[in-house]
């Protein structure tokens, strides 16, 4: 894994969150990217380890983007977009591809969030009268993954805090949250609440305090990322 | 008995206020030259199960664009926002299912299961409305079977026995909805004659299987 | 189908009840059939209809025993009889088999009896404290199938009857048997009892009466077969 | 990670009390050289779940025979009468499983299912001591699943990544139980290359299978 270093003061989400978060991995982890920004985290996995990739339109070991002109529509992702598989890749059915999901297979999810709060619990589907795509698949991504983590900018686009003490939109889990990671810091969660691990390179503790609307417990030596 | 039939011949298995499912995930696995026969032939007050609505400017999406949908069942509307406006506007019914909820229900009446737990929805607006049962300390929903008159699927390759063979990420929800409908109509992109498929890798088994499109013939 | 004629006093159980089940299906019907006597039918469907056998073992589309030398045994029956299969057949896994099973795919299931009652119980799977084979895909296969066909000796070995009014074994499955066919008689479970249609030819009603202990109501016109 | 292993490298693996599900209908599609590598070494006190106790005369067979098993779960016991001589003497524990059931209970492991409602024992012995559940008007058993430490699978086609292809009626438990142990081993009858398979026609994917014995190294 290169690990970027960030000399803006304004660390570009796209880019840092996903870096982090393919940090996280290690040979033969089995993980499930969400649609957007958790897509990128493929871009940024190491080379020397074997991640292998689910999607819930049921396949493991998809490969990267092919080549303009070479889409093959039966080979997507679950945004239907055109990928690639590796070899190795097996393709089944919706009721296995949630087997796996469900069943405590996959190492890991990764998801975007609308908001997330201090119990672990996260919202991702729908904003009363406004928007409501439907969960898909996200539901039994956070229940049955056996690490769940969020990939969020860490502010709305209005300026709102996302980490809150309490969600107010409709749940997609409960305390399913194990790791959230934003352009600013990675918060893990824990029984005892939510543990600021590390902060991004050149954020101030205290910015990261005053943009989460949660209570931030502060580990002893916070790394910077 | 011959399960080979021309679109033409769907005017005999399809009328308007049918429940049917159709395979797919978005749009990859649709049968969309059965769709589009919906589309041309009036086919109305559709109860609709499908995992997505699918885009708007595809057949799968169409069906909603028309209004030929009166109720849909799908996990995720996101992709064709004629969906959202015609529930708000009360001119069609949504149910949101959690995804891997919404194929193990097609799976369990398949299965002959009566309904199963699961811990998906729980503490969710999910749980509106189901049994909660406590196993061993965890809280699952007791979720029931999802079935059809029609199921509309589409596949890679067909046998005349109806033997199907679904290709790469196209298979989802298709092997899934042809053991849950009472009539299952299959889309196939290549037809080929009785005992020509390994029936070491056949998919969806042909007993499953009631008619197969020609698409070729159309 | 050949319909044979018998004409001995005493018709062999053997040949004559699995000739007349075989007459019950039609082309495209689907058809589990039991260890024993059961597997005999196969012997008697007509050359012109298409049925298509099931085993629980994971297939459809079974085909006779092949020629000495030539069995593969990752080919066999439910039993582990070495069978083929025929063009058209389909191999699956344990649960897509019960699925088909239960799921209400299968037309036809043609299982043995030690004891069979007048509200349509069956009891084949254990004479406790003696015989505990175990149940197998029996409990399954009488409550899903769609007709449930009993072909059985009309009595035990010591002379018994095995058609009565109220089982004394553990049951396998309640009031799901439809037709009980035995070497004497074809008799159909309604919701109002057990009703004799057909006797074996030679075979006088009384002594069919007098050789079932249920209540038997014999229809206006029994046929022979 | 190297997935293929020689049979005496299971020593790490393997040892008595474990709780263990064996793969295959009777004999067919067991794991034979791995079960005969558990009676040479001593293995005991197993907690057996599989279809059947197999024939006397074979390795599964054997297990029961030797006395290695302390309780078995299958569905048919009867093509091993030393299964219910052991059974009545009091030395092993037996517990009959409707076959359906079986399968389903192991599934449902695999798929974090927890629990299902089938039809299948209603009225029967088979109720003692489960809740019975009403959904229109028809009665289910509630069933739970059933998990195991261990899984020993027979398979056709393995390659490097463990991704499995079985032969005809050889697949029956096999993929099941792949899902349901928290290690998976499997015996081979062809290894190949890592993407050797084709990818549309696994029936096992590679990420449920921990290590395969490579047979032709005994």
């Amino acid at each position: 894994m290169l690990m970027e270093k960030w000399g803006e003061k304004m660390p570009n989400p796209r880019e840092k969150i996903p870096a982090r978060i393919a940090e996280e991995f290690k040979d033969g982890d089995v993980v499930n990217l969400g649609i957007g920004m958790p897509t990128m985290v493929a871009n940024h996995i190491s080379d020397h380890i074997n991640v292998i990739l689910q999607s819930e339109n049921g396949f493991v070991g998809l490969g990267p983007t092919p080549p303009k002109g070479e889409e093959d529509m039966d080979i997507t992702n679950a945004g239907e977009q055109p990928v690639t598989f590796k070899a190795g890749a097996a393709f089944f059915d919706s009721a296995t591809s949630f087997s796996i999901i469900r069943g405590g297979h996959l190492d890991f999810t990764v998801l975007g969030a609308l908001e997330v709060d201090q119990q672990g619990n996260l919202a991702n589907w729908m904003i009363p009268g406004k928007f409501v795509p439907g969960m898909g698949g996200a539901m039994d991504l956070t229940v049955g993954a056996k690490k769940v983590i969020v990939a969020t900018s860490h502010l709305t686009k209005k300026g709102q805090p996302k980490i809150l003490k309490k969600c107010s939109l409709p749940l997609t889990a409960v305390s399913e949250v194990d790791l959230i990671v934003t352009e600013l810091a990675v918060i893990e969660v824990h029984e005892d609440g939510l543990w600021l691990t590390e902060r991004a390179d050149g954020v101030e503790i205290e910015e990261i305090i005053r943009k989460t609307d949660a209570d931030l417990k502060i580990k002893e030596a916070v790394k910077v990322f | 008995m011959d399960k080979i039939i021309k679109l033409n011949d769907l005017d005999q298995f399809i009328e308007s206020g049918m429940t049917i499912m159709i395979g797919g995930f978005i749009e990859s696995g649709c049968p969309k030259n059965i769709i589009q026969y919906l589309l041309d032939n009036e086919i109305n007050n559709i109860n609709l199960i499908a995992n997505t609505t699918g885009f708007m400017s595809r057949p799968l999406g169409q069906l909603i664009v028309q209004r030929r949908v009166k109720k849909v069942t799908a996990s995720h509307i996101g992709t064709n926002s004629k969906t959202a406006e015609l529930m708000n506007s009360g001119e069609m019914e949504v149910e949101l299912i959690p995804q891997g909820t919404l194929a193990e229900k097609i799976r369990s009446q398949g299965a002959g299961i009566g309904g199963f737990l699961t811990p998906t929805g729980v503490g969710t607006k999910v749980e509106a409305g189901k049994d909660k049962i406590e196993i061993e300390g965890r809280e699952y929903l007791l979720e029931l079977p999802l079935k059809a008159d029609l199921a509309l699927l589409k596949a890679w390759k067909a046998d005349e026995d109806g033997n199907l063979i679904y290709r790469y990420s196209s298979r989802n929800f298709n092997p899934l909805m042809a053991m849950a409908a009472d009539l299952v109509i299959v889309e196939a992109e290549n037809i080929s004659e009785k005992g020509s498929l390994d029936a070491n890798h056949i998919m969806t088994p042909g007993i499953f299987v009631d008619y197969i499109v020609d698409i070729d013939e159309i």
